[in-house]
């Protein structure tokens, strides 16, 4: 299939329809010593594969949100990941071959984020395998510019995806049954929430052209991760003012407050400068401050990403003791990595 | 009838080619801009299957064989396409296939009432598996209303290219009216109010696919 | 000072003057175990002080490459660095203060990137300490896109002055001297060579517009890392092609054959995504591979970058075990972290 | 002496800071586009320290008050620029300072005699410094033709306001002659041929400095 664009896209290639496998080969020359690539299925594999009796971790979902999901592969988080072409979520045969490549005998929890499509491709894996390897699954949906959820596919899952890949990942790794490992997912979905917003579109290599158009004065805020328009779109702000349009509705949907710690997670779209980010991060940190709130842990960078979207996103996850013990736990992963 | 069907995809293949820049920029509208690329996708890779396929075997009815090759394209769409669109349009040909199957081998009923048969079982599907309906502003805005009228076409008598143009006439009209509509399923619920004033892709392309296979069946030149 | 732009550009920030004071107080935020600030003097202290009996590593330079170089203090790393304003090298007090503030005794390493700005001001700054605290100095120039240094500034210091820092770093924490530090950081610098090239140019926040203007088909070949123009301008080509513009340069002027083992180090400048920086990389593992070079060692994402540019850069780095072993040492920063 | 220099260093920030965004224009061509911003921040907080000094010692000299200033300037520029620019800019300062406090208190020349003397040292720390001569597209190609012809008017017994007169001129055609130049320092040496045909940054806020400078002299109610 070549590309309808009428001009080449500027971006990092050679044919348009190869930029997932080359990246995903770029990935494993890069970090021999964490992944593997199963090139017929464009899964990312942990080196060394299944560890027999520990629960297997499988994500995906379409590419161009590196270093989601692949990115996390590795000891302490997934087993595996499934890319699909840029944007699209990978089709049930990668999710099955992902599947049954990473099951150590104690079941695979698939971690997938709330879009119709990974949904639904998901559940036809699940499918593919049933009666022969047992699979949880949780769906991430932690997004709440998505308010009404009656009419809409429900809340997107976004940022916090990453933490519960870490958290999870850290649970399977402590040897936790497919139940606990699955409960532990669904207390960090249930418990982060997250909202974002975009200063910039971004460019899908096969498409050619921006999804969206922005003045250069405009925001486009409660933005997903697939460069599709937000919710509303406001006149460019200060950062203390945006940081706090995406705080707010988070802190109160979670309904925290005074006493409470957090994960205080301020994510890079693609194309905002790390300098950027942590700007940011210091709004953030002021308001929950300001309302004594205590960061527990932090994450600050690029790693739930749009492609090349300048903007940000905010995830706050409440902590107690078993989530921080599980967060510090040992990773090493390509894009995630302490204590190892 | 199977070999209508293979003139229906190929041709339908090469339209979704031309279009798939359309496509794509609705759904860059009220989506994420792939829904052209991921029919392009799916459709090249049926066109490839097609091509790889052994002749029919000559003891199989023109019904089995017809199964079978919408078994396949279901197959092909749920492997190669992704997104929403590829699990809800595999399934509905998986379950178009089914439908064909289990049809009574002694006393097949007319073309047109197991086109309309089959047409049913494949909408069934998506709104089973998409767990939506009418007026979400989705694919089944346009083929629910030309699944019914082409219902109503066999119940009045019509012939298969009646029944198919009637069912063109809805789908395109159906699509049509998801303009005006707030989405509530797939990605363009995310986008609320601003949903309204564009058409849905996946209904823009179910009545593309209807289009071409009331325009292939009306083609004097292919028997169903 | 206020922006003289005529709008206000499109970034994250409050005040254009604040932009990096904000960042290190979330950088400071972000990371209350890794590093303090001296807001004062913009300076990235390690936190926890000076470590007695260890040489003393300081580096800085302009702000907008981040994480160059606050996200790299700490353990295993830098002692402090010195944050100008962006693309502004720092004045010689906050060197001052930065080496005053890491000095336990052993003496201090600074590590400039060749820019006359750099090395004058770090110059002056070790003049103001003279006599009290034992200064050596080493300045980064890795850049091939400069090619005859009779008739420049000499070549600038780019890719290789992470590496330096990393490397330098776990010498001085495995108690080296003074000496043998900045022998260790001689030798890096030595044995590495970068080049980069940009797909566009970034925004000085405070100038508000472009560096340079690029057509939809142009890159800019052989810039640095200020947003500075390139040695020429070229058609865009594939990754492949791209890439080995960048690599053939570097291997012939290393003088790099069959046999021998390299870090390779693709770097991202700012705004291109990381999926595109793995497809660089599997390019430049394929042309290594071509010419029989190892890859022993590799890092890929954004280090040291031009605030929002996109493009991307190579450094390879001769690798014997000395450098190996000393590029494995656990490190714990904010932006490079292993082992620890 | 002392008095001028006040006026002319609060009237150079004036037209600094009005003609930044034309030096960071010239320095993002051929340079990293801060040149402006960095001279505005450093005038910026000379106005600043002006602003907050005691009232002169009126035990000291003119000369001795002058050299304190530049001694002043040359710190803040220092301390507060950044940059080539910074370090040049302050040890010019610093080195003028130098010259004043070294000359005799006995005998001191004559205003125009101390103006150039300070001016060749500036001139001089800036070459040492930056390891550069005329002909390298910096600042050094205003400020040396400056320097030469200030030189030459003492010496054919001109004023002080016809000495910076001639500087001014120099200065001017210097800066405007490192136009068709190839930088051979500073960033602009690394866009090699490219750096041709684009007036220095550097050299260009040397000539404003001494037009401001002769502007502020030969205005009669500033007494040198
Ligand atoms: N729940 C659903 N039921 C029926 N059709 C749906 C549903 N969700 C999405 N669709 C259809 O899918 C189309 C989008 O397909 P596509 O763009 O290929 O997938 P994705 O949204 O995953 O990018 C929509 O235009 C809509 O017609
Ligand atoms: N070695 C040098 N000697 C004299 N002047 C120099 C030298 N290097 C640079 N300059 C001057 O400094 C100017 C650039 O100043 P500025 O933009 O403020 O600093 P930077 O180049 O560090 O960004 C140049 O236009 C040039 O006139
Ligand atoms: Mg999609
Ligand atoms: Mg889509
Ligand atoms: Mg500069
Ligand atoms: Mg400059």
């Amino acid at each position: 299939m070549a590309t309808n664009a009428p001009t080449r896209v500027k971006k990092l290639f050679n044919k348009v329809e190869d930029i997932v496998p080359e990246s995903l080969a770029g990935l494993a020359a890069a970090h021999p010593d964490i992944v593997t690539i199963d090139a017929a299925n464009n899964v990312v594999l942990r080196a060394g594969g299944p560890t027999p009796g520990k629960v297997g971790l499988i994500s995906g979902g379409g590419s161009g949100h590196e270093p989601l999901h692949g990115g996390f592969v590795g000891f302490g988080m997934l087993d595996a990941a499934a890319a699909g072409n840029v944007f699209t979520s990978p089709v049930p045969d990668q999710m099955e071959a992902a599947t049954r490549a990473v099951d150590g005998g104690a079941g695979v929890l698939h971690i997938v984020k709330n879009y119709t499509g990974d949904v639904l491709n998901f559940q036809m894996a699940a499918e593919l395998v049933a009666g022969e390897i047992e699979v949880a699954s949780v769906v991430t949906n932690d997004d709440v510019a998505v308010q009404d959820s009656l009419y809409t596919a429900g809340r997107r899952g976004v940022g916090v995806t990453v933490l519960v890949e870490k958290i999870a990942g850290a649970a399977a790794e402590a040897g936790k049954s497919l139940a606990d490992v699955t409960a532990t997912a669904v207390k960090v979905n249930g418990q982060g929430r997250s909202m974002g917003l975009a200063l910039s579109s971004c460019i899908v290599p096969a498409a050619g052209t921006p999804t969206f158009e922005l003045g250069d004065d405009e925001v486009e805020v409660g933005i997903g991760i697939h460069g599709e328009p937000g919710r509303r779109r406001e006149k460019l702000a200060s950062v203390d003012e945006m940081a706090e349009w995406l705080v707010s509705p988070i802190v109160s949907d979670l309904g925290l407050g005074r006493g409470d710690t957090v994960l205080a997670f301020v994510n890079g779209m693609g194309g905002t400068p790390l300098i950027e980010l942590y700007v940011a991060f210091n709004s953030v940190a002021r308001i929950l401050g300001g309302q004594g709130i205590a960061i527990g842990r932090s994450l600050v960078g690029n790693y739930i990403t749009s492609l090349e979207m300048a903007g940000f996103s905010v995830t706050l996850l409440k902590l107690d003791e078993e989530l921080i013990r599980l967060w510090d736990a040992p990773v090493h992963t390509a894009a995630l990595r302490w204590g190892a | 009838m199977q070999h209508a069907l293979e003139a229906w995809l190929r041709s339908a293949a090469t339209r979704i080619h031309e279009q798939a820049p359309a496509l794509t920029a609705l759904d860059q509208a009220i989506g994420d801009g792939d829904h052209g690329i991921n029919m392009d996708r799916g459709f090249a890779a049926i066109v490839t299957a097609l091509d790889g396929l052994p002749p029919v075997d000559p003891g199989k009815t023109d019904v089995a064989a017809s199964a079978d090759l919408l078994r396949l394209v279901g197959r092909t769409l749920i492997s190669t396409v992704g997104g929403a669109s590829g699990p809800l349009y595999g399934t509905a040909f998986l379950r178009a296939a089914a439908a064909l199957a289990a049809l009574p081998v002694e006393a097949p009923p007319s073309t047109p009432a197991v086109v309309v048969t089959a047409l049913e079982a494949a909408v069934a599907g998506i709104g089973a598996l998409g767990k939506a309906t009418t007026g979400e502003k989705t694919m089944l805005d346009a083929l629910v209303p030309a699944t019914e009228a082409a219902r109503a076409a066999v119940d009045g008598g019509a012939d298969t290219a009646a029944v198919l143009a009637a069912a063109r006439d809805a789908a395109a009209a159906g699509a049509a009216a998801t303009e005006p509509m707030l989405a509530t399923k797939g990605r363009a619920s995310y986008l609320g109010e601003r949903s309204i004033g564009h058409r849905d892709p996946g209904a823009t392309s179910s009545a593309l696919l209807v289009d071409v296979l009331a325009g292939v069946v009306a083609d004097a030149d292919v028997a169903v």
